[in-house]
C-alpha cells in the first residue's frame, strides 16, 4: 500500500544539501516514471557533490598507488626496499643522518626524498605508503569482492532453493556471524600463518597475499548473503517470477534475468563500503600480526611499525595512518553516496 | 440529511496556499483553496492521488511541517484560526476538537504500545482524568466503534489485530474526546470491500448519533454516494467543483468531474485498482500547465482556458454549485452527454 | 632451539606490544619503600620453577633463590665468569679419567622454610630436570644412566650414576664420557637444590623452597611474582655469595615497554628487565647514562652473545669461499646495529665478549673483513663477487617474525642486492623457523640466527660450526659448516676439563673460524641496567656476565 | 500473550543451543583440521621441541578419529585443563583474571557509545540539513573510517605521552583508587566508543527521521499530544529499536573479546590482551579459547538481547528473529 506522493513530501525535513539528501529526493515528485532506476541513481549521485568529491578522492588515491614507480624512480629516486640505514642527507644545509645511531628514522623533509620521512630501515616512507597501499587496496578490494560473490551466491541459493538447502546456509551465516570478525580474522590468520594453508591442489604460502583476502572474504560473507538472501526471498513471491515460471524459464535462468537484476542494488551499496570495512579489518589483522605478512608492506603493518615508535618517531604511525583514513573516509563517503541514491534503506553493518 | 444554511458553519478555509521548496522548484501542492462545512455536516474530497486533498487536510490539522512548507490563507474551526496558530494552539484543538483518521490503519498506529494505551495517551493529553478512568473511557470507545470483547482488544497491539478492527479502533481513538470535527483520510482504501462497507456505515452513524462532521478525503466515487452531505473535487491543488451530492453526481459541471463520475463504481462491486480512466497525467505540480490545470487533458479546451478560471457559480439554479470552467452551462450540457454517453 | 631465542625473544615481544603508551602504576608512587622495592619485566617467565626455568627473565631471579652446588662469582666481567662452590664446600674433584665428580655439601643448610637440605634433595633436583622434559635436561643426559632413566618414564627410579650420602653430604657423580664443560652445568641453576618431596610438576605457581638471598613467597602468573629476603640464608655463611640487601622484590608483569621506561624515569618502578624502550632510549642515555645530565641510573653492558647469518657452505653462492669472504666485506654492519636502536655491538667474532677465547682485536679493530664500527668496502665486495661469478644469483634470505628480525632480514637482503645478488627475504613464522632451516631440504641459503651461552664456556657455540652435529633435520649448524680442522679441533677440546688451560686454543680456533668466513658475524646484542634513583647504582648494580643482573646486588640508598 | 513470548524464548534458546554447537565445530574445525600444517606443532607454538610436539599431539588426539578430537577439545576447554605451551600457565584461569578488566572497558565504553550516539543522532536529525548536522554527519563518518589501534596509539601519544592530561595505559583495580581506575579507563573507553558513536549516530538518525515520516506518528501528532511526547514516546522510542539491537550484538562482541586492539594499545591486560599477546608468541590454545568463550559469550548475550528485545517490541514474537 504506497500512499499519495504529496504525503511523502511532508514530514520529512529539510531537503536541503546534506550529504543524504538524496533520501528525500527519493520521493521528488518531480522525478517522472520512466527514468530507470540506474539512470535516476546516477541524477542521484551527481546531486551529491560531496559524495561525488569523495569519490574522486579515492580515485587519485587509487591512482597514485598505482603510479607508486613514478614517484619511486624520478622523484625519490629509490625502491621500497631499499635500506639507507647508513645513508646521509644534507637538510638545511646540515649533513642529517637517514637513520641515527639510536635507530630513529628522521621525519618528513617535504623534498623529494624522504617526503614523509624514513622508517626504522630507513626507506622511503612514502614510497612504501604507495607501495603499501597497493598492498592494502589489493586486499580489501579482493576481499570485497570475495565476499559479494560468495555472499551472492549463497543468499541466492538460499533464498531461492528455501527448504534445507536454506537451512543449512542460513545455519552457517548465523554462525560465522556470532564471531566478532577480528576474533575470527585472528584465529584464521594465525593457524594460517604458521604453515599456509593446503586445499587439494591450492598451497598457499604463509606470507601469501590470498591468505588475509580470503580470510577476510570469508568472514564478511553473512553481512551480503543475509540481505541478499532476505530480498530474494521477498522477490519469490512477486508476480513477475510467476510469470516467469509460467513461461517455463527454468531457475537459473529466472535467477539470472529476474532475481539478480533485483539485488544488485544491495551489490553496489554493498561494494564500496565493504572495500572501506576490508581494507580496516586487513589493518587490524596486520597490526595484530595476523594479516599481511613482512616483508609485503601494507599500511597496516607500517602502521604496527610505527606505533612501536610512535613516542620518538611520530610520523611512522601517522602518516600509513591518516592514508589508511582518508581512504576510508573517500570510500565510506562515497558509499553512503551511493546507497542513498539507490536504496536509503540499505543498511551495511560495520564491525572492524 | 442536514438542511445546510439553518446550521452554523463549523469549518471555513479560504484561499488555503501549501507549497513546498524542493532543489528542483516550488512544488504547489494546495493553490487556492476554500472549502466550508456546517455542522453535522459530511464533506467529501475527491481527487486522485496528488492533487493536494490530504495536504489541505494535514494543514488545517496543522500537521504540513517542515522548513520547506509555506502555507497562505485562513482556515476558521470554532472560532480559532488555524493557519498561523500556535503549536500550542492547535494542539489544544488536534483530537480534542477536531480528528483525523488515515489510510493505512496498520501504520497509522504505534505498533509498540496497546491499542488501549494509545487511547488513553490522547484522552489524558487533553483531560485531566486517571488512567484507570481512560482506559475505561477507552474500552467503552472501542465498544462503541463495534469492537467485540473490547475489554480485552483494549490490551491488544495493533498487529494482533484485523485492518478493520485497527480501522475502528483508529475511529475509537479519534473519537475519544468528542471531538465535533472527523478528518478521515481514505479511511476505507486500505481495506476489503465488505469491511469498507462497514466502515462507512459506522461513519454515517457516528455522523447522525453524535452531530460529527465528517470531511472525508477519498478517491473513490463509490464511497462519497454512500454517505456525503456535500462535495468538493480537487484536481492538481485547486478544488474545480464543489457542491451538495446531488448537484455534483446529477449535474457536473467541470470535465474533469465528468471523467470521474464516468466510470463509477458500486461500492458492493470490486474496485478497480486505479481511478477513473482519464487519458494523460496528473501535471507535475512544479511547472503546472499555464491557465486550467486541467487543459492538457481535457478534450474540450479552447483559448480561454490558457487563463485561470475562477470557482464561480455557472447556474442560476444552484447558487452553492461551483466549478473551474469555462465552458458555458450549455456547452457543459452538450458535451457532458457526448463523452459520457449515458 | 635452546637459549637462542630466549633473551631476544622476549624482548622484541616488549617491543611488538610496545605501542607508544606508558605510565600507569601512579597508584604506586607515593608509597613508601621501606626496603622494597618494585621492578617490571615483560612478560611471564618461562617458569619459576629452578628444574625448567630458562630465560634470562627467570633466571635473574632463580639465580638468587636457588643456589646450585657450585654457582657464579656475583661479580662483574671476568671475575663474574669464576665457578665457585655454591652449596657445596668445594670445587669437585674429577677422577676417573675425568668421569667422576666428586662433591660435599655444606653442613646444617636449611631451606628457607626451614628444611633442612640433604644430599639426596641433589638427586632428586635432577630427576625433576629430567622427568620434566626441561630444556636443561640435556646438558644432565650425559650423567651415567640418565638416559635409562629418563626413558624409563617412572620419575622416583633411581639414577645409578649419582651417589649421595646424606650423613657425610658426599655426592658423586659418574659421566659416560667426559664433558669439559660439566663444572660449569653444575652450576646452572637447573641444578639449583630444592627439597626430595617437590613434586615432579612445573611449580611456577608456588614455587618450592630453595638455598638462596631470596624466596620467591608469592607467583601469579602473568601479573607479578614476589621475592623477599630469605631469612635462613644468612645462617648459611657461603662465602662470596652476597645476602640480600633489600626485604622485598616485587615483580610486575607489565607487556607495555614503554610504559616500563617511564615508570623507572619517573621512578614509580625501581628496574626494568629488559632494557628501555627504543622509542625512549635517547633521553634516558642523554639525562641519566654515563654522561647524561643527571645522576647516573642507566649503563649498557654487552652479553656473551653472537648475532649472525648462517651462509650455506654447501649449496650456490656461499658454497665458493670467495662469495662467503665478500659478504663479510660487504656487510654494513652498523647499519643493523641501528635496527637494534644501538643495542648492538658491531663485531666479527664468533665467539662473544666475555668468553674464554674471544679476543677483542680479531672482534674489531683486526677483523680480516675491516673494522666493524666502520663503513665497509662495498666495491671490493662486488669485486670478488663479481670474480666468483655469482652476480645476480638468487639468495633467498631466511628470518623469522620475531621482531626486530623482519627489519634486520629485510637490511640485509637489501644489502646483498647492493653487493650484486638477486636476493629476496622470506620472513617465516618463529614458531616454524629453526626447524625450517635447520631441515637439510629446504637448502636455506643464508638467514638470521642469534646465539647466546648457557654458561662462559666456549662449548656452548661449538655446536653452531661442529661438522658431527649436522643431520637431515633440527640442525644447530645451519650453515653445514663441515672443516676437518674445525671438527677435530672441537672434539679435542671437549674433553679437556680445565679451560683455562685451553683458552688460547680457542683463541686460534676462533680466529680460524673467523677467517674462513664460514659464517657472517655482525655482532653481540647488548642490554642495559636501568633503576630508579632510588637505586645505589653506584654500588648496587653488579652485572654477572652469566645471569646479567644482580638482585643480590640491589640496595637502596635510604637504607646506607 | 505472555505465553507468546515463552514460546519465543524457547524457540530462540534452541536455536542458540544448536548456533553453540556449530561455532564449537567451526573453531574445531579451524584449530585441528584447517589443511596445511600439523595442528600439533601449531599449537606448540614458539620454540617447541619434538618431544614437545609429541606430548601435545598424544594429549588432544591428533592421531585419533575427529570426533574424538573434538571431545577433547572441549573436555579440555570447559574443564579448564587447557594450558597454554608457551607459559604453561592455564588458559581458563588467565581469562577469568582478564574479564574484569575487558568488562570494565567494554560496559563503560557501552554507556559511553550509546549516550553520545543517542544524543548526537537526535540532535542531528533534529537539523537535518542544517550546517550542524553536515558537520556531525562528516564527523561520523570519520570516527567510522577511524582504526581503533591507530586513534588509541595518537591519542595515547598526544594527550597521554605529549599532554600529560591523561595516563597513557595501563589498568588500576577499581577497588584499590576508583578515580585512578576512571582516569586510566577514560581514552579506551572514548577511543572504543567512536567507530560505534559514529555508525549509531548515523543510523539512529535516518532512523528517526524514517521514522519521523511514519503514519502513527503523524496520528500521535494528529492526538495533540506535545510535540516533545511524540518524539519522545513515538519517534524516539520506536528508532531506538533498531539500534538497541545493534547495540545488543556489539555490545557481545565487545564483551567477548572484539576489544582486543583498544585492550592492547592501552595495555589494558584484560582478555583481549591476553589474545593479542597469545598471536605474538603464535600460542594457540589461549587464542582457540578465547576464540571460542568469545563466541559462546556473544550468542548466549545475544539470545537474551533478542527475547528482550521481544519484550521490547511485540512485533517480533511472531516473525521469531531480530537480527539487524
Amino acid at each position: 500500500m504506497t500512499a499519495s506522493r504529496d504525503e511523502e513530501i511532508l514530514g520529512s525535513p529539510g531537503t536541503e544539501f546534506s550529504l543524504d539528501a538524496p533520501a528525500e529526493l527519493a520521493h521528488d515528485p518531480a522525478e517522472r516514471p520512466g527514468l530507470g532506476p540506474w539512470r535516476l541513481t546516477a541524477r542521484r549521485l551527481r546531486r551529491n557533490k560531496m559524495a561525488l568529491a569523495f569519490g574522486v578522492v579515492f580515485i587519485a588515491l587509487v591512482a597514485a598507488c598505482l603510479a607508486a614507480p613514478l614517484w619511486a624512480d624520478n622523484v625519490a629516486h629509490t625502491s621500497a626496499e631499499e635500506n639507507h640505514l647508513s645513508d646521509t642527507i644534507v637538510l638545511d644545509g646540515k649533513t642529517t643522518n637517514v637513520v641515527d645511531l639510536l635507530g630513529k628514522p628522521i621525519g618528513p623533509t617535504w623534498g623529494g626524498e624522504f617526503f614523509l620521512g624514513a622508517d626504522g630501515n630507513g626507506r622511503d616512507i612514502m614510497v612504501r605508503l604507495l607501495y603499501g597501499g597497493r598492498n592494502s587496496l589489493l586486499v580489501g578490494i579482493s576481499a570485497a569482492l570475495g565476499t559479494i560473490l560468495m555472499g551472492l551466491v549463497l543468499g541466492l541459493l538460499a533464498g531461492y532453493s528455501r527448504g534445507p538447502v536454506d537451512s543449512v546456509i542460513s545455519r552457517a551465516m548465523d554462525v560465522l556471524w556470532a564471531f566478532p570478525v577480528i576474533l575470527l580474522g585472528v584465529a584464521i590468520g594465525t593457524v594460517l600463518a604458521v604453515q599456509g594453508l593446503e586445499l587439494g591442489p591450492l598451497t598457499l604460502e604463509s606470507d601469501s597475499l590470498l591468505i588475509p583476502i580470503l580470510i577476510i572474504s570469508v568472514i564478511y560473507i553473512p553481512y551480503l548473503a543475509r540481505p541478499v538472501r532476505g530480498q530474494v526471498l521477498a522477490i519469490r513471491e512477486r508476480e513477475f517470477i510467476e510469470a516467469a515460471r509460467a513461461q517455463g524459464m527454468g531457475s537459473a535462468r529466472i535467477v539470472f534475468t529476474e532475481v539478480l537484476p533485483n539485488v544488485a542494488s544491495t551489490l553496489v551499496v554493498f561494494l564500496p563500503l565493504m572495500i572501506a570495512n576490508a581494507i580496516l579489518l586487513e589493518a587490524a589483522l596486520s597490526f595484530l600480526g595476523a594479516g599481511i605478512q613482512p616483508p609485503n608492506p601494507s599500511w597496516g603493518t607500517m602502521i604496527a611499525e610505527g606505533v612501536e615508535r610512535i613516542i620518538s618517531a611520530p610520523h611512522l604511525a601517522i602518516v600509513p595512518g591518516a592514508m589508511l583514513v582518508l581512504t576510508v573516509l573517500s570510500l565510506n563517503v562515497f558509499g553512503e553516496g551511493v546507497r542513498d541514491a539507490l536504496d536509503p534503506r540499505a543498511r551495511v553493518r560495520i564491525e572492524h | 440529511m442536514s438542511e445546510a444554511g439553518r446550521v452554523p458553519t463549523l469549518l471555513e478555509v479560504h484561499d488555503l496556499e501549501v507549497s513546498f521548496n524542493t532543489e528542483d522548484g516550488v512544488v504547489r501542492a494546495v493553490d487556492g483553496v476554500g472549502l466550508e462545512l456546517k455542522s453535522d455536516e459530511v464533506l467529501a474530497v475527491v481527487g486522485e492521488s496528488g492533487s493536494g486533498k490530504s495536504v489541505t487536510a494535514l494543514t488545517m490539522m496543522g500537521l504540513t511541517r517542515g522548513p520547506n512548507a509555506s502555507i497562505s490563507g485562513t482556515a476558521h474551526f470554532e472560532g480559532t484560526e488555524l493557519i498561523g496558530a500556535s503549536d500550542e494552539e492547535l494542539r489544544r484543538v488536534r483530537g480534542n476538537r477536531m480528528s483525523m483518521i488515515f489510510q493505512d490503519p496498520m501504520s497509522s498506529l504505534n505498533p509498540v504500545y496497546r491499542v488501549g494505551a494509545q487511547i488513553v495517551e490522547q484522552i489524558r493529553a487533553h483531560r485531566d482524568v486517571s488512567a484507570t478512568e481512560a482506559r475505561q473511557r477507552a474500552v467503552e470507545l472501542l465498544d462503541a466503534v463495534g469492537i467485540p470483547d473490547p475489554g480485552i482488544r483494549v490490551d491488544a497491539y495493533p498487529h494482533e489485530l484485523s485492518g478493520g478492527m485497527r480501522q475502528r479502533a483508529m475511529i475509537a481513538m479519534a473519537l475519544s474526546l468528542d471531538p465535533s470535527l472527523l478528518i478521515a483520510d481514505e479511511p476505507t482504501t486500505a481495506l476489503d470491500v465488505t469491511i469498507q462497507a462497514q466502515l462507512i456505515e459506522l461513519l454515517r452513524k457516528l455522523n447522525e448519533e453524535r452531530d460529527l462532521s465528517i470531511v472525508l478525503i477519498t478517491h473513490d466515487i463509490g464511497v462519497v454516494a454512500e454517505i456525503a452531505d456535500r462535495v468538493a473535487v480537487m484536481y492538481a491543488g485547486r478544488i474545480v467543483e464543489q457542491g451538495t451530492l446531488d448537484e455534483v453526481f446529477y449535474d457536473p459541471q467541470h470535465p474533469y468531474t465528468w471523467g470521474l463520475l464516468g466510470s463509477l463504481t458500486r461500492i458492493d462491486r470490486p474496485r478497480p485498482d486505479r481511478l477513473p480512466q482519464i487519458p494523460g497525467m496528473p501535471p507535475s505540480l512544479l511547472e503546472p500547465p499555464v491557465g486550467c490545470h486541467f487543459r492538457p487533458r481535457c478534450p474540450h479546451a479552447f483559448d480561454r482556458c490558457q487563463s485561470v478560471p475562477d470557482l464561480n457559480t455557472r447556474l442560476p439554479e444552484a447558487p452553492a454549485h461551483f466549478d473551474r470552467c469555462f465552458l458555458s452551462p450549455e456547452q457543459k450540457r452538450e458535451r457532458r452527454e457526448v463523452g459520457d454517453g449515458t | 632451539m635452546r637459549k637462542a631465542l630466549g633473551v631476544p625473544s622476549v624482548m622484541v615481544m616488549a617491543l611488538v606490544l610496545a605501542l607508544g603508551v606508558a605510565a600507569c602504576g601512579s597508584s604506586n608512587g607515593g608509597q613508601a619503600k621501606g626496603g622494597s622495592i618494585t621492578i617490571s619485566q615483560t612478560s611471564q617467565p618461562d617458569a619459576l620453577d629452578p628444574a625448567l626455568s630458562y630465560v634470562v627473565e627467570a633466571l635473574e631471579p632463580i639465580w638468587v633463590v636457588y643456589t646450585p652446588l657450585l654457582t657464579y662469582r656475583h661479580a662483574e666481567g671476568a671475575a663474574g665468569s669464576e665457578v665457585i662452590p655454591g652449596l657445596a664446600t668445594d670445587l669437585p674433584r674429577i677422577s676417573n679419567g675425568d668421569k667422576t665428580y666428586t662433591l660435599t655439601l655444606r653442613k646444617g643448610l636449611k631451606y628457607s622454610d626451614g628444611t633442612p637440605v640433604k644430599a639426596s634433595d641433589f638427586e632428586h633436583s635432577i630427576k625433576r630436570v629430567l622427568n620434566l622434559e626441561s630444556p636443561g635436561s640435556f646438558y644432565f643426559e650425559g650423567i651415567k644412566g640418565a638416559s635409562a632413566y629418563l626413558s624409563g618414564g617412572d620419575p622416583d627410579a633411581d639414577i645409578p650414576g649419582i651417589q649421595t650420602n646424606d650423613k657425610t653430604g658426599e655426592i658423586t657423580i659418574n659421566l659416560t664420557a667426559p664433558d669439559a664443560s660439566f663444572t660449569n652445568v653444575l652450576a646452572m641453576t637447573f641444578a639449583g637444590l630444592v627439597p626430595g618431596d617437590t613434586p615432579f610438576e612445573n611449580m611456577t605457581q608456588d614455587p618450592p623452597p630453595g638455598v638462596g638471598a631470596y624466596m620467591i613467597t608469592k607467583s601469579v602468573p602473568n601479573r607479578e611474582f614476589v621475592l623477599e629476603k630469605n631469612p635462613r640464608f644468612a645462617a648459611a655463611e657461603i662465602p662470596d655469595v652476597p645476602e640480600a640487601k633489600i626485604k622485598t622484590i616485587t615483580t610486575k608483569i607489565t607487556p607495555n615497554l614503554i610504559q616500563q621506561t617511564e615508570d623507572v624515569i619517573d621512578n614509580r618502578l625501581d628496574y626494568m628487565q629488559d632494557p628501555p624502550a627504543a622509542d625512549l632510549k635517547a633521553e634516558v642515555i642523554e639525562r641519566f647514562g654515563p654522561d647524561g645530565t643527571e645522576e647516573q641510573r642507566y649503563e649498557e653492558f654487552s652479553t656473551a652473545s653472537t648475532y649472525f647469518f648462517f651462509l650455506n657452505n654447501e649449496i650456490p653462492p656461499f658454497d665458493d669461499p670467495k662469495v662467503r669472504e665478500a659478504v663479510n666485506i660487504g656487510l654494513d654492519k652498523t647499519a643493523l646495529a641501528r635496527l637494534y636502536a644501538g643495542g648492538l655491538a658491531p663485531g666479527c667474532s664468533f665467539l662473544p665478549p666475555g668468553m674464554p677465547g674471544y679476543s677483542e682485536a680479531i672482534d674489531i679493530e683486526d677483523c680480516p673483513w675491516g673494522d666493524p664500527n666502520q663503513q665497509p668496502d662495498v666495491e671490493r665486495a662486488k669485486q670478488l663477487i663479481r670474480e666468483a661469478g655469482a652476480e645476480g644469483a638468487e639468495v633467498t634470505v631466511w628470518g623469522d617474525t620475531v621482531d626486530p628480525t623482519p627489519k634486520i632480514t629485510q637490511a640485509y637482503a637489501d644489502q646483498l642486492n647492493q653487493l650484486g645478488f638477486n636476493a629476496e627475504p622470506k620472513i617465516i613464522d618463529g614458531a616454524v623457523y629453526f626447524p625450517t632451516v635447520g631441515n637439510q631440504k629446504t637448502e636455506a641459503q643464508t638467514g638470521f640466527a642469534s646465539w647466546y651461552t648457557d654458561f662462559p664456556h666456549p662449548l656452548g657455540f661449538s655446536i653452531l660450526v661442529d661438522g658431527a652435529t649436522i643431520g637431515p633435520t633440527n640442525n644447530t649448524n645451519l650453515g653445514y659448516i663441515d672443516d676437518k680442522h674445525i671438527n677435530d679441533e672441537l672434539a679435542a677440546l671437549s674433553e679437556e676439563p680445565n679451560l683455562t688451560e685451553v683458552t688460547g686454543r680457542w683463541e686460534e680456533l676462533n680466529d680460524y673460524i673467523v677467517d674462513g668466513a664460514y659464517m657472517l658475524p655482525f655482532g653481540h646484542r647488548k642490554l642495559a641496567t636501568f633503576v630508579s634513583d632510588e637505586i645505589n647504582f653506584d654500588e648496587c648494580t653488579v652485572v654477572s656476565p652469566v645471569y646479567q643482573n644482580d638482585y643480590s646486588s640491589f640496595c637502596l640508598k635510604s637504607a646506607e | 500473550m505472555r505465553s507468546q513470548l515463552a514460546r519465543f524464548a524457547v524457540r530462540r534458546v534452541l536455536s542458540m543451543v544448536f548456533v553453540l554447537f556449530a561455532v564449537s565445530v567451526l573453531v574445531f574445525l579451524i584449530f585441528n583440521v584447517l589443511p596445511g600444517g600439523d595442528p600439533a606443532v601449531r599449537m606448540a607454538g614458539k620454540a617447541h621441541t619434538e618431544t614437545q610436539v609429541e606430548a601435545i599431539r598424544e594429549e588432544w588426539g591428533f592421531d585419533e578419529p575427529l570426533y574424538v578430537q573434538y571431545g577433547t577439545m572441549m573436555k579440555k576447554l570447559f574443564t579448564g585443563d587447557m594450558i597454554s605451551y608457551f607459559t604453561e600457565v592455564s588458559v581458563t584461569e588467565e581469562i577469568r583474571k582478564g574479564a574484569p578488566r575487558t568488562f570494565a572497558l567494554a560496559i563503560g565504553a557501552a554507556i559511553i557509545w550509546m549516550a553520545f550516539a543517542i544524543a548526537l543522532g537526535v540532535y542531528s536529525a533534529l537539523r537535518a540539513g542544517r550546517i550542524s548536522d553536515r558537520v556531525l554527519t562528516v564527523l561520523a563518518l570519520i570516527g567510522i573510517s577511524m582504526p581503533a589501534f591507530w586513534l588509541g596509539a595518537i591519542l595515547s601519544y598526544y594527550l597521554g605521552y605529549k599532554a600529560g592530561i591523561f595516563p597513557n595505559g595501563g589498568y588500576v583495580e577499581f577497588l584499590v583508587s576508583p578515580t585512578e581506575w576512571l582516569w586510566h579507563l577514560i581514552l579506551p573507553w572514548f577511543t572504543l566508543s567512536i567507530l560505534f558513536i559514529g555508525f549509531y549516530s548515523r543510523v539512529l538518525r535516518s532512523d528517526i527521521l524514517e521514522t519521523m515520516g511514519e503514519d502513527y506518528v503523524r496520528t500521535a501528532r494528529a492526538k495533540g499530544l506535545s510535540e516533545r511526547r511524540v518524539m519522545l514516546k513515538h519517534v524516539l522510542r520506536n528508532s531506538l529499536i533498531p539500534i538497541i539491537t545493534l547495540w545488543g550484538l556489539d555490545f557481545g562482541a565487545v564483551l567477548g573479546g572484539g576489544a582486543i586492539l583498544t585492550e592492547t594499545v592501552f595495555n589494558l591486560q584484560g582478555v583481549g590482551q591476553y589474545f593479542a599477546d597469545a598471536i605474538g608468541q603464535l600460542d594457540l590454545p589461549p587464542i582457540m579459547a578465547v576464540t571460542m568463550f568469545g563466541a559462546f559469550f556473544i550468542v548466549i548475550f545475544n539470545t537474551v538481547v533478542d527475547i528482550a528485545y521481544a519484550a521490547l517490541d511485540p512485533r517480533i514474537r511472531l516473525e521469531g528473529g531480530s537480527k539487524a
